[in-house]
C-alpha cells in the first residue's frame, strides 16, 4: 500500500501519529530533541542571567521594557499554542479541513508574534540605541530572545509547508506524525517563552 | 606464560623509575619537595590519596592476577563450559561499600584543605602584607599598596608569614603558580577578583611559573618569588620606598642611557612606584637575577632583549619603539645600576637561585 | 512498513471521538488557567507588589503553566510517554543545575 | 570492505554507493575510515609534539605552531577521531545486537556522518589557511576571543558543524533502541554494548546543547560583536568555561561509556560466562551518566569559584569511583571461574584494566580540590587523562575493533599481527605517560612549548617521547594487519569467537537487510541460549516476509556540504562582506536539499520474500 492513499477516517487508527514504526519514531525522536533544546534553553537563560546586570548607560531591563506590548505577545502565542491543540484534536478525529484550518490560525498568531518581536527590537535599536553589542546585557538579551524568536520563525515555515505539501492528499498515516511533531514543537516554543516573559520581562521590570 | 609476563615488565620498570624520581626534580621547583605552608599542606593530602590509591591498586591487581593464572584456557579445555554464574548480591555490597568508606577517608581531609587555604580571617590582623598580583602577557606585576611600592617579575616575601594575594589579570587568563610554596591560583580579566596566600618556610629563590594558556610565550612568563627574613624585608620595603626615579646616574653611557629610556622606554615602562602598566615597572631592574622571567641577568643579554624581545618570548608586547644599538648599550647600561637594595635573590640565605 | 489499519466500526469510533471531546475541554479549561495566571503574572509586576514575595510567585507561575502545556498541551500525561517524561525530566534537572551554577557561581 | 562485487562495478560506483548510502554498516565503514584518518592525523601531532619537548630549550617547531599543535592534537583526537570511532563501532553493532534491520533513521544517520565529516575538514583546513585554533581545545575565552586571525574562527564553525552531527546520531541511536528492540529483547536483555551506547546517546543528547550555546556565543563575539566574553564592555569570561566544562565532563563519559560496554562483550565471550552481576553493571552506568553531569568544575578548581562550590564538585566528582569500581570488580569476576582465552582483543581489555585503574584512581586524586591546586594544568593532568582515554578508550576500540572486525569487515584480523602490535603499544604507552605525573610534580605545566635545562625535566621528557614512538610503531603494524588481513585471511564464519549476543548468530558480514527474519529473543545472551539448548540459529519471530527498505540518498552529503560552504562564509565575512554570498550560497543549498527531502516522500523499496528465499540462508 502506498502512502499517499488518504485513509479515510474508519481506516484511522486512534493515534494517527504513532500508528507506524516509523510514525513511533519520529514521535519518540522529537522528544528526545525537546529534551536537548531544555539544555540549550537553559545554557541561554543561563548567560543572560548572567549578564543581565552588565547594563550600559539606561538601558537597563527596567528602563527598556514595556510589559503591554510583552502582554499581547504572551497572549498570540498562549492562544496559538490552544489553536494548534484544536488543530491536532480535529487530526485525531480525521478531520483534515478543520486541522489545516487550525493551524491556519495558528499561523497566523504566530506571525502575529514575530511581527511584534521585530517591532520590539526595532524600536529598542532605534529609540534607544540598545543594542546587540553595545553591551553584555544587550548581547545576552538579543541571544535568548533572538534564539526564540528564530525558533518561531522556523516554526512557522515548517507548519507552513506541511499545510502546502499536504493540502491536496490530506491526512494519512505518513504525514499524521509528521504534523503531530509540528505541533509538539509548536508548544515547546511557548514553553520557551513562558519563561522568557517571566524571566527576562517581569523578573526585569522587578529588578 | 609470556601473557602476564610480560605485562609484569612494565611494572617492574616503572617501580625502579618511582624509587628514581623520588630523589628527583629541583628544591626550588618541584611540589615534592614543600618550602611552605600550602605545598606541604597539599602534599600531605597528596600522599594520604596516595596511600588508599596504591591499596585499591593492589587489590585490583591481586585479583587481576590470580585470574589470569587460575583461570587461563589451557589445552584440552577448548570444550569446557564453565558455570553461568548471574552475579553476587554480597560482593556487590562490598565493593561498593569499601570504596565509599576510602573515599570518605580523602573527602574530609580534602575539604579541611580547601577551606584552610581559602581561610581569610587572619588577614584582618594589623601589619598582615597584601600584595596585588597583576598577570600579563607574559610578565607579572606585583603592587604593595600598603608600602606603597611596586615591583615586577620577582615577588618579595618574608618567611614565616602569610602574604596575601590580591589577583586578576589585564588581559587574558593566566595561573599564578609557585609549586614549592604553594597551589596555584587563575588571574581572571575584568572584576574576577581572586585571593590566596604564600606562606615560606625558608628562606630562598622559588620558581613560579604560569599555569593557563595565554598566548605563545605562556611557557616563558616564568617568575621568582624570593622569601627573606622578616628583617631583610623590612630593610627591602624601605630600600625601595627610597627609590628616586629621577636620580641621576654615575656613569656618562649610563646618564645617556637614562636620556634615551626617558625617550623611547617610559611610556610603557616605569620606575618607582605604579600601578600595573603595559611593561614591567623596572625600579628595581638590577636588582633582577632574569631578564624578562627566562633570561640570564647580563648587559650583553640585555641589549640583546631590548634590539629583539620578540627572539626570546614570541608574540610579547614590548614592540614600536626604535634604539640603535649604541643607545641599547647606554640603556643596558643605566638599567643595570637600578639596584638600589642590599637584599636580592642572589643574597638570600642558601640561596636555591642560582637559576 | 507495517501498517496496522483497524477497521473500526462506527460505534467505536463514535466513543472515540467523545474521548476526544472530553479531552479537549480539559484542554479549554487548562488553557483558561493559563491565561489566568498570565494575567495575574502580569498584575503583580504592574502594580508593584513588595519583590520578596513578588520573585517566587512568578517562577511558581511560570512553572505550573510550563506544567500544563507538556502535560496537557503535549499529552506527557496521557500513556506511552515514559520515555519522553524521563527524557523531560533529565533535561530540566541539568537545566536546573545549569541555571542555579549561572546565577551563583560564575562570580558572586 | 572490497568485495567482488563492488570491484566489478568500478570504483566511481562504489564512491557514489558510499555517499548515497543509508544502510548503517556502510556508515560504519565510512565513520571508520574518516575516524582512523583522523587519529593518524592527531597521532602525527602528538609525535610532533613529543619531538619539540624531547630535549630542553627545543626550537624544533615554534611556539605559536607548538600553540596550534597541542588545540588541533586535542580537538582532532577527541572530536574527530575518538568519538567517530565509537560512532563506527555503535553503527556496526547496536542494530545487530538488538535484532533491527536498520537504524530508526537512516537518512539522519548518514546526515550525521557528513556533518562529522565536513566539520572536521573545516576545521583541518586551517592548517592550510593561515594558521590552526591554537587557544587549547578547551578555547578559553578571552584567549580565544581575542586570538588573532581565522585559527579561532575555524575552531568555531567546524565543531558547531561536527557536533550538530554527533547529536543528530545520539538522538538516532536513542530512538533505535527505544522502538527498534527484535520482540523479547526488553531492557533488562540488551547487551552491554547496546546499553553504553544508550546512556552515552543521552549524554549526547544533554551535553552538547551546552557546547552548541557555548559556540554561538564565541562565534558572535569573535564575528559579529557581540560581548559575551568581553570584560570590557560588562561580558564575563568565566561563562564559557562553565559551558565548556558542562559539555566537557559529559564528554569524557561519552568517550569511555561505549567501550566499556564492547570490554564487557568482549570479557564475557572470551571466558565463556555469562556477565558477571548484569544488573549491577547497567545500574553502574546509569549512575555514571548521571553522575557525570553533577562534576563539572572539577576541571575549574582554580578558577576561584570559592571554597564551598569547590567541596561540593571535589565531593560529587570523587562519588564516581564508586560505579566504575563496581564494573572494575564485575569485569574480574566475569572471568573467575571462567575459561579465559587470550586472543587479541581480549588482551588489548586485559591491558585495559591495570591501566584504567591507575587512570581512575589519578582522576580521584585530581578530585581532592585542594591537591588540585597542585595537579591542575600541569603534566600530571595529561598524565590522568592520556591514561583513561588512551588506555580505556584507545585501548577500547582497537579491542572492539579486534572483536567485530569479521562483523564489520568479513574476515579475522590476524591474531598473530595482532598480539605483535598491542606490545609495543602497550609499553610505549606506559613509556610515555607513566613519567608524566611525576614530570607534572616536578613542576612542569602543561601546554609548555618549551622548558630549560637544569629544571630535572630532561630526562623523563626523553623517556616519555621514546614511548610515544613505540606507541607509533604499534599503530603502524595495525595498519599493517589490516591491509595483510584484506588480502590474505579467508572468509570468516558467522560466529568465530564461541560469541553470545545476536550479531553473531548473522554471517560476517551480514547482508544488507541483516536479519531476514526477525529474531525472538529469549534471554540475555540469546544466541548462546539457543546454541546450550543445542540450536543453530535463532529462533525467528516472524514468518519470512516482504522487507521494507529505505532508499539511500544524495541529499545528506549536499546538506552538510552547505555547511561548510556557509562555514567559510561566515569566518571570512569579517573581512569582507562579499564573502555573506557564500553564507547564502551554502545556506541556500543546505536548505534547498532539506526541502527537497520534505517535498519529495521517500518511500523505500522491498525486498520480496521469493528473493529471500533464493539467496538461502546465507550462512557458510
Ligand atoms: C575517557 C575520559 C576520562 C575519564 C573516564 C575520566 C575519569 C575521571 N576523571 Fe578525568 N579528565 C579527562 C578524561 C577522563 N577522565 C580529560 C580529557 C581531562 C582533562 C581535560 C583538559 O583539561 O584538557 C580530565 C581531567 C580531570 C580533572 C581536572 C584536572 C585538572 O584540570 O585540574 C579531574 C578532577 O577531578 C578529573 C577527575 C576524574 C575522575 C574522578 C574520574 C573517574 O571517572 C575515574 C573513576 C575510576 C576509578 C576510580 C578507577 C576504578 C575504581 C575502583 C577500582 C574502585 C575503588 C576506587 C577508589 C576507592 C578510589 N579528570
Ligand atoms: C582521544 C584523545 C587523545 C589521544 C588518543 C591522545 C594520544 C596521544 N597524546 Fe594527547 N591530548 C589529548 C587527547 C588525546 N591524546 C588532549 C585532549 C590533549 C590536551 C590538548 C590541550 O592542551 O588543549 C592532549 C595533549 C597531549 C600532550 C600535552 C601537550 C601539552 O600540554 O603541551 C601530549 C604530550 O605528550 C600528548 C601526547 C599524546 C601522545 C604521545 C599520544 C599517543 O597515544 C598517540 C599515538 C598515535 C600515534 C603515534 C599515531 C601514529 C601514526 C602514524 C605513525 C602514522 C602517521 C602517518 C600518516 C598521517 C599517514 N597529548
Ligand atoms: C609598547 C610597550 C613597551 C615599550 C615601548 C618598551 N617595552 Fe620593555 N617591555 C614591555 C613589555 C610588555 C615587557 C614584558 C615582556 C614579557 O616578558 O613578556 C617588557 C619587558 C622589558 C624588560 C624586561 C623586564 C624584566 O622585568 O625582566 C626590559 C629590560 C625592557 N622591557 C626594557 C625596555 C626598554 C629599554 C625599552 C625602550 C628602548 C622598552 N622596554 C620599551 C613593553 C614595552
Ligand atoms: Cu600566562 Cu600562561
Ligand atoms: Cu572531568
Amino acid at each position: 500500500m502506498s502512502h499517499d492513499d488518504v485513509l479515510n477516517p474508519k481506516h484511522m487508527p486512534h493515534d494517527p501519529e504513532k500508528a507506524t514504526l516509523e510514525g513511533k519514531n519520529k514521535f519518540v525522536g522529537f522528544w528526545m530533541f525537546l529534551g536537548g533544546e531544555t539544555v540549550l534553553f537553559a545554557s541561554l537563560f543561563g548567560t543572560y542571567l548572567a549578564l543581565s546586570g552588565s547594563t550600559s548607560g539606561d538601558n537597563t531591563p527596567e528602563n527598556l521594557f514595556g510589559l503591554e506590548l510583552v502582554f499581547i505577545m504572551t497572549m498570540l502565542l498562549l492562544t496559538s499554542s490552544l489553536t494548534s491543540v484544536y488543530a491536532m484534536y480535529h487530526m485525531k478525529n480525521h478531520n483534515f479541513k478543520k486541522m489545516q484550518l487550525w493551524l491556519g490560525v495558528t499561523v497566523l498568531l504566530g506571525l502575529g508574534f514575530l511581527g511584534c518581536e521585530i517591532y520590539e527590537f526595532y524600536h529598542y535599536i532605534h529609540e534607544y540605541g540598545f543594542t546587540f553589542r553595545s553591551s553584555a546585557f544587550g548581547s545576552g538579551f538579543y541571544t535568548l530572545v533572538g534564539f526564540h524568536g528564530g525558533h518561531v520563525l522556523f516554526g512557522l515555515f515548517w507548519i507552513t509547508s506541511l499545510m502546502i505539501r499536504n493540502q491536496k492528499r490530506g491526512l494519512n498515516l505518513y504525514n499524521a506524525p509528521k504534523f503531530y511533531i509540528s505541533s509538539l514543537y509548536w508548544h515547546f516554543i511557548d514553553v520557551v517563552w513562558v519563561f522568557i516573559f517571566t524571566v527576562v520581562y517581569l523578573l526585569g521590570k522587578v529588578g | 606464560m609470556r601473557g602476564w609476563m610480560g605485562k609484569l615488565r612494565p611494572v617492574f620498570i616503572f617501580s625502579v623509575l618511582v624509587l628514581f624520581l623520588a630523589g628527583c626534580g629541583e628544591e626550588n621547583l618541584s611540589a615534592l619537595k614543600p618550602k611552605g605552608y600550602g605545598a606541604d599542606l597539599l602534599l600531605d593530602l597528596m600522599v594520604i590519596s596516595l596511600a588508599i590509591m596504591t591499596f585499591v591498586f593492589v587489590v585490583v591487581m591481586a585479583i587481576y592476577i590470580f585470574v589470569l593464572i587460575r583461570y587461563r584456557r589451557k589445552k584440552g579445555e577448548e570444550n569446557y563450559i564453565p558455570k553461568q554464574t548471574e552475579g553476587n548480591k554480597s560482593l556487590e555490597i562490598i565493593w561498593t561499600v569499601i570504596p565509599v568508606l576510602l573515599l570518605l577517608i580523602l573527602a574530609v581531609p580534602t575539604v579541611q584543605a580547601t577551606f584552610d587555604l581559602a581561610d581569610e580571617k587572619p588577614r584582618e590582623e594589623d601589619g598582615s602584607i597584601t600584595v596585588e598580583v597583576t598577570g600579563n602577557q607574559y610578565w607579572w606585576h606585583f603592587n604593595y599598596p600598603d608600602q606603597e611600592i611596586s615591583t615586577s617579575q620577582d615577588l618579595y616575601i618574608p618567611t614565616g608569614e602569610r602574604v596575601y594575594l590580591d589577583m586578576k589579570s589585564s588581559d587574558v587568563i593566566h595561573s599564578f603558580w609557585v609549586p614549592s610554596i604553594a597551589g596555584k591560583m587563575d588571574t581572571n580579566p575584568g572584576d574576577n577578583e581572586n585571593t590566596m596566600y604564600l606562606e615560606a618556610y625558608e628562606e630562598g629563590v622559588y620558581w613560579g611559573h604560569c599555569a593557563e594558556l595565554c598566548g605563545q610565550s605562556h611557557s616563558l612568563m616564568d617568575f621568582r618569588v624570593v622569601a627573606v627574613s622578616s628583617e631583610e624585608y623590612d630593610q627591602w620595603v624601605s630600600d625601595m620606598q627610597n627609590i628616586d626615579p629621577e636620580a641621576t646616574p654615575e656613569t656618562a653611557s649610563a646618564k645617556d642611557g637614562q636620556k634615551a629610556f626617558e625617550n623611547s622606554c617610559m611610556g610603557c615602562h616605569a620606575i618607582g612606584n605604579s600601578p600595573a602598566g603595559v611593561g614591567p615597572n623596572l625600579s628595581n631592574f638590577g636588582n633582577r637575577t632574569k631578564i624578562a622571567g627566562i633570561l640570564d641577568h647580563n648587559k650583553e643579554n640585555l641589549v640583546d632583549w631590548i634590539m629583539d624581545p620578540d627572539q626570546f618570548k614570541p608574540g610579547n608586547k614590548m614592540e614600536g619603539y626604535n634604539v640603535s644599538e649604541k643607545e641599547a648599550q647606554q640603556i643596558a647600561d643605566y638599567l643595570m645600576q637600578l639596584d638600589h637594595s642590599e637584599v636580592t635573590p642572589d643574597s638570600v640565605n642558601g640561596s636555591s637561585g642560582k637559576k | 512498513m507495517s501498517e496496522r489499519t483497524e477497521n473500526v466500526s462506527r460505534h467505536k469510533l463514535n466513543v472515540r471521538k467523545d474521548e476526544n471531546k472530553e479531552e479537549m475541554v480539559q484542554q479549554v479549561i487548562t488553557f483558561a488557567l493559563m491565561i489566568l495566571f498570565t494575567l495575574i503574572a502580569f498584575s503583580m509586576v504592574i502594580l508593584d507588589i513588595s519583590s520578596y514575595f513578588i520573585k517566587p510567585t512568578l517562577l511558581l507561575l511560570a512553572g505550573v503553566q510550563v506544567a500544563f502545556q507538556l502535560f496537557y498541551f503535549m499529552h506527557m500525561k496521557n500513556k506511552g510517554h515514559f520515555m519522553p517524561t524521563i527524557i523531560m525530566f533529565g533535561g530540566m534537572t541539568i537545566a536546573l543545575a545549569t541555571i542555579i551554577t549561572f546565577t551563583t557561581i560564575i562570580w558572586w | 570492505m572490497s568485495n567482488a562485487i563492488v570491484q566489478q562495478r568500478g570504483i566511481g560506483a562504489m564512491i557514489w554507493d558510499y555517499i548515497t548510502t543509508v544502510d548503517h554498516k556502510k556508515i560504519a565503514h565510512l565513520y571508520l575510515v574518516a575516524g582512523g584518518l583522523f587519529f593518524l592525523i592527531g597521532g602525527l601531532e602528538a609525535l610532533i609534539i613529543r619531538i619539540q619537548l624531547m630535549q630542553p630549550d627545543s626550537n624544533f617547531i615554534s611556539a605559536g605552531l607548538y600553540n596550534e599543535m597541542i588545540t588541533m592534537h586535542g580537538t582532532t583526537m577527541i572530536f574527530l577521531a575518538a568519538m567517530p570511532l565509537i560512532f563506527a563501532l555503535m553503527n556496526a553493532v547496536v542494530p545487530l545486537q538488538i535484532g533491527a534491520r536498520d537504524v530508526a533513521f537512516p537518512f539522519l544517520n548518514s546526515l550525521g556522518f557528513w556533518l562529522f565529516l565536513f566539520g572536521g575538514l573545516l576545521l583541518n583546513v586551517s592548517w592550510f589557511t593561515g594558521g590552526a585554533p591554537d587557544a587549547g581545545w578547551t578555547n578559553y575565552a578571552p584567549l580565544s576571543s581575542t586570538s588573532p586571525g581565522h585559527g579561532v574562527d575555524y575552531y568555531v564553525m567546524g565543531l558547531q558543524i561536527a557536533g550538530a552531527g554527533t547529536l543528530i546520531g545520539g538522538i538516532n541511536f536513542l530512538v533505535t533502541i527505544i522502538n527498534m528492540r527484535a520482540p523479547g529483547m526488553t531492557y533488562m536483555r540488551m547487551p552491554l554494548f547496546t546499553w553504553t551506547t544508550f546512556i552515552t546517546s543521552v549524554l549526547i543528547l544533554f551535553a552538547f546543547p551546552a557546547l552548541t550555546v557555548g559556540l554561538f556565543l564565541m562565534m558572535f563575539d569573535r564575528m559579529f560583536g557581540s560581548a559575551f566574553f568581553d570584560v570590557t564592555a560588562g561580558g564575563n569570561a568565566i561563562i564559557w568555561e562553565h559551558l565548556f566544562w558542562i559539555f566537557g565532563h559529559p564528554e569524557v563519559y561519552i568517550l569511555i561509556l561505549p567501550v566499556f560496554g564492547a570490554f564487557s562483550d568482549i570479557f564475557s565471550t572470551f571466558s565463556k560466562k555469562r556477565l558477571f552481576g548484569y544488573s549491577a553493571m547497567v545500574f553502574a552506568t546509569v549512575l555514571i551518566g548521571f553522575l557525570g553531569f553533577m562534576v563539572w568544575a572539577h576541571h575549574m578548581f582554580t578558577v576561584g569559584l570559592g571554597p564551598i562550590a569547590n567541596s561540593i564538585f571535589a565531593v560529587s566528582t570523587m562519588a564516581i569511583a564508586v560505579p566504575t569500581g563496581i564494573k572494575i570488580f564485575n569485569w574480574l569476576f566475569t572471568m573467575w571461574g571462567g575459561s579465559i582465552k587470550l586472543s587479541v582483543a581480549m588482551l588489548w581489555a586485559l591491558g585495559f584494566i591495570p591501566t584504567f585503574t591507575i587512570g581512575g584512581m589519578t582522576g580521584v586524586m585530581l578530585g581532592s580540590a585542594a591537591a588540585d591546586y597542585q595537579y591542575h594544568d600541569t603534566y600530571f593532568v595529561v598524565a590522568h587523562f592520556h591514561y583513561v582515554i588512551v588506555g580505556g578508550t584507545v585501548f577500547g576500540l582497537f579491542a572492539a575493533m579486534h572483536y567485530w572486525w569479521p562483523k564489520m569487515f568479513g574476515k579475522v584480523l590476524n591474531e598473530k599481527l595482532g598480539h605483535l602490535g598491542f606490545w609495543p603499544f602497550f609499553i610505549g604507552f606506559h613509556l610515555t605517560f607513566f613519567i608524566q605525573h611525576f614530570l607534572g610534580l616536578m613542576g612542569m605545566p602543561r601546554r609548555y612549548w618549551t622548558y630549560f635545562e637544569g629544571q630535572g625535566l630532561a630526562t623523563g621528557n626523553l623517556i616519555s617521547t621514546i614511548g610515544a614512538f613505540l606507541m607509533a610503531i604499534g599503530t603502524l603494524i595495525f595498519l599493517y594487519n589490516v591491509i595483510y588481513t584484506a588480502i590474505k585471511e579467508p572468509k570468516a564464519s558467522a560466529d568465530p569467537w564461541d560469541g553470545r549476543t545476536l550479531e553473531w548468530s548473522l554471517p560476517s558480514a551480514p547482508p544488507f537487510y541483516n536479519f531476514k527474519q526477525t529474531p525472538l529473543v529469549r534471554g540475555l545472551d540469546p544466541l548462546w541460549i539457543e546454541k546450550m539448548e543445542g540450536r543453530k540459529g535463532i529462533t525467528p519471530a516472524e514468518p519470512l516476509g516482504d522487507i521494507h527498505m529505505p532508499n539511500g540518498s544524495i541529499l545528506p552529503f549536499l546538506m552538510s556540504m552547505g555547511l561548510f560552504i556557509a562555514g567559510f562564509g561566515f569566518i571570512y565575512q569579517v573581512d569582507n562582506k562579499l564573502w555573506f554570498i557564500a553564507v547564502a550560497v551554502g545556506m541556500g543549498l543546505f536548505f534547498a536539499s532539506m526541502f527537497t527531502r520534505s517535498f519529495k516522500d521517500d518511500l523505500g523499496y522491498h525486498i520480496h520474500k521469493e528473493d529471500l528465499i533464493e539467496k538461502g540462508d546465507g550462512k557458510e
